[in-house]
């Protein structure tokens, strides 16, 4: 856990949940390995949210119950998952042709960095001796309408996710057009990273020290805090 | 709450637009969707593009909307029918544009296109008269020529069962082109069989997953075509 | 009906009894528009075939019976048919995935024209006024492992379909390993038009007078007549 | 009569060759033939090439083949796995050759392989170190990639239910890989949880027609490479 979540900003469970107020009533959402995973359990009151995992299924629903888990039926991050009504499972090209051919509304990522004009990097540090894995991530950022990131805002270590330009290998490039983050909801646009809504107990001031690249504020509209 | 029904054919299409490209399932009548494409007459709209296997039978369905005078194009592997001169006398009269594709190539230009692949090498027709103008290039010694992938503006497809989620079986050889063309379009409009209760199609066994499908119809009795064509009819 | 099936030579049924009888136990086939159509309604005993048609399903049987006919369970010639057990539909895509990729055995096509190359014509005739209607032959013969030919071994007003070269637009290129017409079973490839079998009634002579290319035959193995 | 079962595991793998390319289903341990893996193991094949999307779990499975010694080389989308350090040991030592492909682009090219494509355009990875030494083109002003068909010696899938004829079900998301992983490959070997009577199978849900089946076994009651794995089982 870093310093910055003890102190202030949301829990993971919560970044979810805030995440899937933002999904509109009959989005179809892909959800990204780890993470985006917890948005699942979430459905606003009065939508419903069609949720895609790339392993083949559609219309999935909250994560699986102790006890309850199947391990034929799991998510992008093999964890056990529920099934809705009107649930359809495919096989792996017919779900990259979902995703490929422009038919998923919005994809939820985690990330390594984003950059404030919108590359993400979340397969390989580059490290010599890492091992690259890279899953549906490239598809996903090449075909979805919307790539949105679920994140913390800085490492473990404490260092900025949101950076000036990505120093690791790109996933995609200037994709990103949301972030969700512990301590803030930032929209990637222009002039690069506009802050939306900050964390209860987040400051800008604050918020900024943990962004490595500038912050934008739309002076007629200050960001509000985060209420769950 | 998601619910793709539309009450009519008349709502399901009106705001398919002049210059529209459709892409209309079925090998010959199996699958063709007639009452969607009789709806379409009546809407009024011209100079479409239509994707279709065949050119129409009869004078209803396909062959109907073609001798209104409506398409400008048409993109098919079979143009012959044994019931229908619609489409020859139009085409001799130099009245519609004819894009000919073998079968394989169509479909699989409808899959690409709804998959997001722009264009893939096929072996189909290389050393051919349809290889005319078209890239050609050799993989491990044989040829192979470019194709490339087909979206259009609208889809219309016969399906057999659908929920409100969009999802689809079909019946026998009915399914044809109907599952990838729902892929390939920007709006995808199915008249089916029977609308069932959210949750009662099987998960494993649904066709076209409801992510593929934009607006359903419910025509539980729909025409026969051949059976039509065999009293003489026309459309309108 | 042209001259030669009134006075000797095969009937339709009898040609696609003749075919199927080199089918082998277990082989995929698929059954062009026309005359190899009727293939279905044989199958040699203690064999079981697979026909396949491009339209969307592999397992059928015979040609359905009056009264029987559901016109959405067609060939691609557009017939009525009949389902085996353990039949399958699937989409276009899927059933040109399976002819291209190289999963039929067999594929029996008509022709307008074959060559002593193995060249077929079955498209078009190129007149300027002609409805070009391609279908999926050439998938078909680019595709299947085997192509072999069911013919008439004449055009309706008698002029020879097996030619030296063909006139018509091609379909492919040296594809045809098999020509079953109404008068010989005939083989192609070195040198040519190989004559394996000849109709009762039929001699080598007349069927040479109606074959616009030169005929072989092994010393070594003469033709054998067709016996149904 | 046609009947594509085998009476053993032993015999349906016995003709692996050593250099043999093998597609093997799967997304982590859903849909991965670990019965038909471990035979593989006893047969004792080397020097593979494997495709899957991952690189096995545990030790046992797919992990059990690589830490085997068998695999040179691995073509997959994701090699990292929570409870295994198998695949990487070896990467990192240099034994073991990785080809990293963005999942969606595995299995298009998996489907073109089985579908007679030699290759196709597609936008995923263009800009990235993944294209790096690929071919480029752009349509419409979009950067593409040039990728490539794959094709292999055999196939390892497991399903759900077969009848004689190689027509086959699937289970849940275990369906993954499996379709197109059956089309692609010159002898294709699955593992089924029930073996049914040919005609008990609905024509309209066979997910895998038997066209692309060669080779079948019954497994009841496969093992779940989870528990195994929580166990701490290796294979042998």
């Amino acid at each position: 856990m870093s310093q910055t979540q003890t102190h202030a900003g949301l829990a993971r469970l919560q970044i979810a949940q805030r995440v899937a107020q933002d999904l509109q009533d009959g989005a179809v959402v892909n959800l990204g390995i780890g993470m985006p995973e917890l948005v699942a359990n979430f459905v606003p009151k009065d939508r419903e949210i069609r949720y895609h995992s790339e392993n083949g299924v559609l219309g999935f629903g909250a994560i699986a119950a102790k006890g309850e888990e199947d391990p034929e039926l799991i998510n992008a991050g093999k964890k056990p998952i529920t099934l809705l009504p009107g649930a359809a499972f495919f096989h792996q090209a017919d779900s990259f042709a979902m995703i490929r051919g422009g038919h998923i509304d919005v994809c939820i990522l985690g990330a390594m960095q984003v950059a404030e004009n919108g590359d993400i990097a979340n397969w390989s540090t580059g490290a010599a001796d890492a091992i690259p894995a890279v899953g549906g991530a490239m598809d996903l950022v090449a075909g979805a309408r919307e790539i949105w990131v679920m994140t913390d805002h800085t490492t473990r270590e404490g260092a900025p996710k949101l950076v000036t330009r990505c120093s690791y290998p790109l996933t995609g490039k200037a994709v990103v057009r949301r972030i969700y983050s512990n301590l803030a909801v930032i929209e990637v646009g222009d002039p690069g990273f506009i802050v939306k809504e900050l964390a209860a107990g987040v400051s800008l001031e604050r918020l900024q020290e943990l962004t490595d690249a500038p912050l934008h504020v739309h002076v007629s509209e200050p960001p509000r805090e985060i209420l769950l | 709450m998601i619910d793709k029904f539309y009450s009519s054919l008349q709502a399901a299409v009106a705001d398919i637009k002049d210059g529209s490209s459709i892409l209309i399932s079925g090998f010959g009548e199996a699958g063709s969707p007639v009452e969607l494409i009789h709806a379409l007459i009546d809407q009024g709209a011209r100079d479409l593009t239509i994707v279709n296997n065949n050119a129409g039978n009869g004078r209803v369905g396909l062959a109907a909307l073609i001798a209104a005078g409506r398409v400008r194009k048409i993109i098919c592997s079979y143009p012959r029918s044994s019931g229908s001169t619609v489409f020859q006398e139009l085409f001799r009269a130099g009245k519609i544009e004819l894009e000919l594709v073998p079968q394989g190539t169509l479909a699989e230009r409808i899959r690409a296109g709804g998959a997001g692949i722009p264009a893939f090498y096929t072996p189909t027709g290389a050393g051919t008269p349809l290889a005319e103008g078209k890239e050609v290039r050799s993989f491990a010694g044989r040829e192979y020529l470019l194709e490339y992938g087909i979206t259009t503006d609208f889809a219309l497809v016969k399906a057999q069962k659908a929920d409100r989620f969009g999802n689809l079986t079909y019946n026998k050889v009915a399914r044809n082109f109907g599952p990838i063309m729902c892929m390939a379009a920007k709006t995808t409009i199915v008249q089916v069989r029977r609308l069932m209760p959210a949750g009662s199609l099987d998960a494993e066994a649904v066709v076209t997953p409801g992510i593929f499908v934009d607006r359903l119809v419910e025509i539980p009795d729909p025409v026969v075509e051949s059976a039509l064509i065999s009293q003489g009819a026309s459309y309108p």
